[in-house]
C-alpha cells in the first residue's frame, strides 16, 4: 500500500487538520467529535444542513462546508458511517433555532447513526428533518433488501438544498425539495482499478488489464458485474442506458454529474463527459447544467460516474445560486 | 445452570471478545474487503478497545456496565456494526436483573432482548447474510440446552457463522453484489461468534 | 494500460470536446488549434495571458482560462508542448491591442516553440514579452544545463498575473511582475507511482511497492532518486527541505500550494498539508495563504508536490482577487 | 559524387524517413520512456505522417517541398524534436541550390546549414546526449567521404548514436536524471539516424 500518511489509524485527524489550516475562513473543524463546520454556524433563523458519512468521498462532505452549501459535515473513519454521536454534535452546532435536515445517504449503516442521533437531537429540542439519496440504479431495490445507495445526487442534493435554505426555506419546504431532488436524480459508475482502504493495506478487489467493475458503489466494493474494458465511447453508454431505461429524463432540463472516482484524470473526464453528452442528445435529454470533476470519490480508485438529476426551474435557480465552498465555488 | 452476575464476570465477557476481535482483526477486514468495504476489523478494534478501557470498578453494577458499553460502541464504531452491536449491548443490558445469581431463564431473558435490538434496529431477517444468522442459531441453542448453554450457543453461532458462506446477501452491504457475495462468510456473523464465544469462555 | 478514452491519438480532441460542453460560459473552444479561449477574448485594452504546455496536466492550463487568469491556453499533445502555429494562434486570438503575454514552462520544447511563435506575432506587429517558469529545486541550474522545470508556481504566476492584468497593467509591468513572482518561488515533487502516457501505453517508470521517486517533474519522467517510502512526516520534509535550502522563505507571506499529481485522493493532500505547515512554522516561515489539491497534474500519478510563492503585498492583493476558472474559483 | 536534385528525390527521403520513424515509433517512445517522457515516437510519426502527405506535384522545386516539409513538421510536432527538427529542415532547404545538378559540396554545405540551425535552436554541444551526437559526426563523415558520403554519414550517425548510450545527458528532458540518464540510448539521437540512414538509401 503506498500512500501519503503516518498510519492508517491517523488518516483521517491528519486530514482534518490540514482542513482546518487550508480553509480558516470557510469552516471551523471539531477534531473531538471530527467534525467540518461553516465558520459563521450556526446561523440564527436559517435552517441547518447537515450531512457526513465515512471519509475517503473528498471532497464530499467536508468539502461542501460554507456559504450556500452545507454547515456541517460529520466525518466517519474511512469507509464507516460516523456515530450518533458525531451527527447529533453536528446538529447542535449548527442549530440557529429553525431546525435542522439531515442529508443521509443510503447505507444501513448511515441511515442508522442519523437516525439515533436524530433521535437524539428530538429527545433535545431540536427539530430534524431527513432526507435519503438513493440513486444508484446498480442496485437492485425492493422490500427485501437494503435499497439502492445514495451515491452523486447527494452532491447536488447538498448544493440546492444549501441554496435554498441560504433562502430561506423552512425546514418543512427544504425537506420537501431535498427528497425531491434525491428522487428525481439516477446515478451509475464504474470501476478501472480498486481503492485501498489504509486499514486494510491491500486493495479491495483485484482487476485483470483489461477488465472493469461495472455499477460500483463508492466505497470499494465490488460492482454488480466484471465486464470488458472498452473506448470510453461504449463505457459511456454502460452507464448512461441504465440511468435512462430506470427514469424518464426527457422534457425537462437535466443537471448531469460527470464525476472522477478519484485516481481518473481530468483529461479522461471531459472525454467521458462528451461521450455522454452525446448520447443523452441522441436520447433527447436536455442537458440544462452540468459538472465535470471528482466531486464524490472513492479514495485513489480509477474510474467515474454519472448522474442524472431532472431538474426544474426551481431547482435551477437554486443551482445556479452562489456557493463558497473548498470543493465547489461559483 | 446458575451462576453469579457482578460486573467483573461481564468485563470479563467484554474483555475476551475484545482480545478475540483484535486477533481476529485481520480476518473480519478481509472477509469485508471481499463482499464488503473492508472496514469491519478496523471498527470493531476501535470499539472493543474502548470498552476494555472501562474501569469495572467505576460501575454499580454489571447492568450499568453493559449499558456504558453500549454507548461506548455507539459512540465508537460507527457503520453498520455501531449501532447494531450498541443497540445488542443496551437492550441485554436493561434486560439483566441486579447483580447476584442469575439463572438459564435469565440470560435466556437477556439475550433475546438483545438480539431481538438488533432485528429491530436492522430489520433483518434469518437467512438474509447478517449477524443474525449466527446470533439467531445462538439464542435458539441457549434455550435448548439449558445444561450446556453457552457451549451450546457457541457451537450454534459458529455452524450459523459457517452457513452464512453460501448464503446471498439480502441486507447491508454485502447486498449490493447480489449472487457474487455468495461464498464469503459474512463479517459480522463472524465477529458474532467471536463474542457467543468469548461469552462461553467467560460466563459458562 | 486502463483508461477512459477512445484511442490514445484522440485523447485531446475528446477532452476539448468536453470541455467546450462543459463551460460554454466561461471559455471556447478552437478545436482546430486546439485552444481554450476565453468566451470574451479578445478584451480591448487588456494584455492578453497566453500559456499554454503539453496536455496531461489539467487543469493547468485549459481549466485556468477565464476572468482574473488566462485569456487562453494553447494545448500540446500528452506532455509535448503545443506548436508555434497553436501559440500564435492563441496569440492573435487575445490581442486585445495592449499586447500579450506568454508564460511558459522551462522546458526545451516549450520555449523554442514559443519563442518561435513570439517571433511570428511579432512579424504581425502583436507585441509580445514573455515569462519563463523554472522553480524546479530537483534540478540542478547551470550554465550547461536545460536549466530547471517550470512547475507548480506557474499556477502562482497565472493567477497573479491574470488579476494584474483584469486590472489594468500594462504589458511591461505585468511581464516585471509575472517574472518576479516566477522567481520567488519555489518547488520539489515526489511520485508513489508513474504514470502511463497514452501513446506509450505502458508506465513510463516502475517502482516498487516500498520505493518513490522524489525530485519528478510533471510529465512522468523519472526524478533524481529512488528513495523508500516513509511517513508523509518524513515525505513532506523531503520536500520543504530542500526547498528552504534553496532560497529564503523567512520575514514575507508565502503563499503555499500542496499540489497533487492526479491520482492522490485529497485526504492524502490534506495529511500533507498539514505536515507542511508544521515544517514551514518550525522554519519560521510564515504561510500566509494557500491552495491544496489537483492543480498542476501528471496524468494519473499518484504523488504530491509543494510550492512556496515568497509573496508581497502586491502579490497577495492580487491572490485574492476574484477570479472564475473552471479550475480555480474565488 | 553529383547526383540530380528533384522534388521526387527529396520527397523520396522523407517518405523514406517517414516509413522508418513509423516503423520505430515504439523503440523511439520507449527509449523516450527510460529517460524523458515517452512521446518522441508519437511526436514523430505525427509529423512525419503529416510531411508524407504532402503532394510533391505541387512544388516547383526541392527547395520549396523542403520548407513546407520544415513548416509541416514546425505546425504538427510540438515539443523539443518539431522545432528542432523544423530549423533543421527549414535551414536545409534554404541552403538547396535549385533543382539539377547537386555535388558533394552542395549537399554539404546544405547539410551543415541544418545541422547548425539545430544547434543555434537548441544551444546544445556535441556530448550532452542528443541528435547533435548522431547528427555531428554525421555531417563530418560526409565531409570526408566525398565518394561514399551517404552511407558513411550514415554509419557515422549510427555510431554518433551508440555513443549515446553511456552518455549523461546536459541537454533536454533527459538532463533531470542526472546520472540515470546514462544507459539508454538519446531518442533523437535514434530518430536523427534514422534521417541520415534513409538519405543514403533514397539521395546517394
Ligand atoms: N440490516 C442489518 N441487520 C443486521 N446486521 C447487519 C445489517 N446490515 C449489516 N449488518 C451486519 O454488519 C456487518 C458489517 O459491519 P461493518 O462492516 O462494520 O459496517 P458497514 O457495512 O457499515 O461497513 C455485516 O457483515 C452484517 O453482519
Ligand atoms: N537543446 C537540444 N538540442 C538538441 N536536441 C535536443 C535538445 N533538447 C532535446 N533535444 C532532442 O530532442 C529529443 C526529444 O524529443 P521529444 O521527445 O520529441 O521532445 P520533448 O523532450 O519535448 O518531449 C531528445 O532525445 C534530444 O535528442
Ligand atoms: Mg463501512
Ligand atoms: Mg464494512
Ligand atoms: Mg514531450
Ligand atoms: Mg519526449
Amino acid at each position: 500500500m503506498k500512500k501519503l500518511i503516518n498510519d492508517p489509524s491517523s488518516v483521517l485527524a491528519d486530514a482534518l487538520r490540514g482542513v482546518e489550516l487550508a480553509h480558516p475562513d470557510t469552516v471551523r473543524v471539531d477534531h473531538e467529535n471530527r467534525l467540518v463546520v461553516r465558520a459563521d454556524a450556526p446561523r440564527p433563523g436559517k435552517v441547518g444542513l447537515v450531512s457526513g458519512g465515512g471519509s475517503g468521498h473528498e471532497p464530499m462532505h467536508g468539502g461542501f462546508v460554507g456559504r450556500g452549501m452545507l454547515d456541517a459535515a460529520a466525518c466517519g473513519e474511512v469507509f464507516t458511517s460516523p456515530t450518533p454521536d458525531q451527527v447529533f454534535a453536528a446538529t447542535v452546532a449548527v442549530n440557529g433555532g429553525a431546525g435542522v435536515l439531515h442529508i443521509v445517504k443510503n447505507y444501513t449503516g448511515d441511515v442508522m447513526n442519523f437516525e439515533m442521533a436524530a433521535e437524539l437531537a428530538g429527545a433535545e429540542g431540536i427539530e430534524v428533518a431527513s432526507v435519503l439519496t438513493a440513486d444508484d440504479v446498480a442496485v437492485t431495490d425492493s422490500l427485501y433488501t437494503a435499497g439502492r445507495r445514495g451515491v452523486g445526487v447527494t452532491v447536488l442534493v447538498e448544493k440546492i438544498a444549501g441554496a435554498a435554505a441560504e433562502e430561506g426555506y423552512d425546514l418543512a419546504k427544504l425537506a420537501e425539495l431535498a427528497q425531491r431532488v434525491a428522487d428525481n436524480g439516477r446515478s451509475m459508475g464504474l470501476a478501472l482499478t480498486s481503492c485501498t482502504v489504509p486499514a486494510a493495506g491491500r486493495p479491495t478487489f483485484e482487476l485483470a488489464d483489461d477488465e472493469i467493475e461495472l455499477g460500483i458503489g463508492i466505497h470499494g466494493e465490488p460492482g454488480r458485474e466484471r465486464q470488458p474494458l472498452a473506448p470510453v465511447k461504449e463505457l459511456a453508454s454502460r452507464l448512461v442506458t441504465p440511468i435512462l431505461s430506470d427514469f424518464d429524463f426527457t422534457g425537462a432540463p437535466v443537471i448531469v454529474l460527470c464525476n472522477g472516482m478519484g485516481g481518473t484524470p481530468l483529461i479522461e473526464l471531459y472525454g467521458l463527459f462528451a461521450e455522454t453528452c452525446d448520447l443523452l442528445s441522441a436520447a433527447g435529454v436536455q442537458v440544462a447544467r452540468s459538472l465535470v470533476g471528482n466531486y464524490i470519490t472513492s479514495l485513489e480508485m480509477a474510474g467515474a460516474s454519472i448522474t442524472l438529476l431532472r431538474a426544474d426551474d426551481e431547482m435551477l435557480r437554486l443551482w445556479d445560486a452562489p456557493v463558497t465552498t473548498s470543493g465547489m465555488t461559483w | 445452570m446458575t451462576s453469579e452476575l457482578t460486573v467483573q464476570k461481564f468485563a470479563a465477557w467484554m474483555h475476551a471478545f475484545a482480545d478475540d476481535v483484535v486477533a481476529n482483526e485481520a480476518l473480519l477486514t478481509d472477509l469485508d474487503r471481499q463482499i464488503g468495504d473492508a472496514d469491519h476489523g478496523g471498527n470493531m478494534v476501535r470499539g472493543m478497545k474502548a470498552v476494555a478501557e472501562l474501569d469495572a470498578a467505576d460501575f454499580a453494577n454489571a447492568r450499568d456496565y453493559a449499558k456504558k458499553a453500549a454507548m461506548t460502541l455507539i459512540g465508537k464504531v460507527g457503520g453498520a456494526a455501531g449501532p447494531l452491536y450498541g443497540t445488542l449491548l443496551l437492550r441485554l443490558a436493561a434486560a439483566l436483573p441486579d447483580d447476584g445469581p442469575i439463572d438459564h431463564a435469565g440470560w435466556s431473558a437477556a439475550l433475546h432482548a438483545g438480539v431481538d435490538g438488533v432485528r429491530d434496529r436492522g430489520k433483518a431477517s434469518a437467512g438474509d447474510k447478517t449477524m443474525l444468522d449466527a446470533l439467531l442459531p445462538a439464542v435458539e441453542a441457549f434455550d435448548a440446552n439449558p445444561d450446556d448453554a453457552w457451549a451450546a450457543a457457541a457451537a450454534a453461532a459458529d455452524a450459523g457463522r459457517a452457513a452464512t458462506v453460501p448464503m446471498v446477501a439480502h441486507k447491508g452491504r454485502a447486498s449490493y453484489l447480489g449472487e457474487r457475495s455468495a461464498g464469503v462468510a459474512d463479517p459480522g456473523a463472524t465477529s458474532s461468534t467471536l463474542l457467543v464465544q468469548a461469552a462461553a469462555r467467560t460466563l459458562a
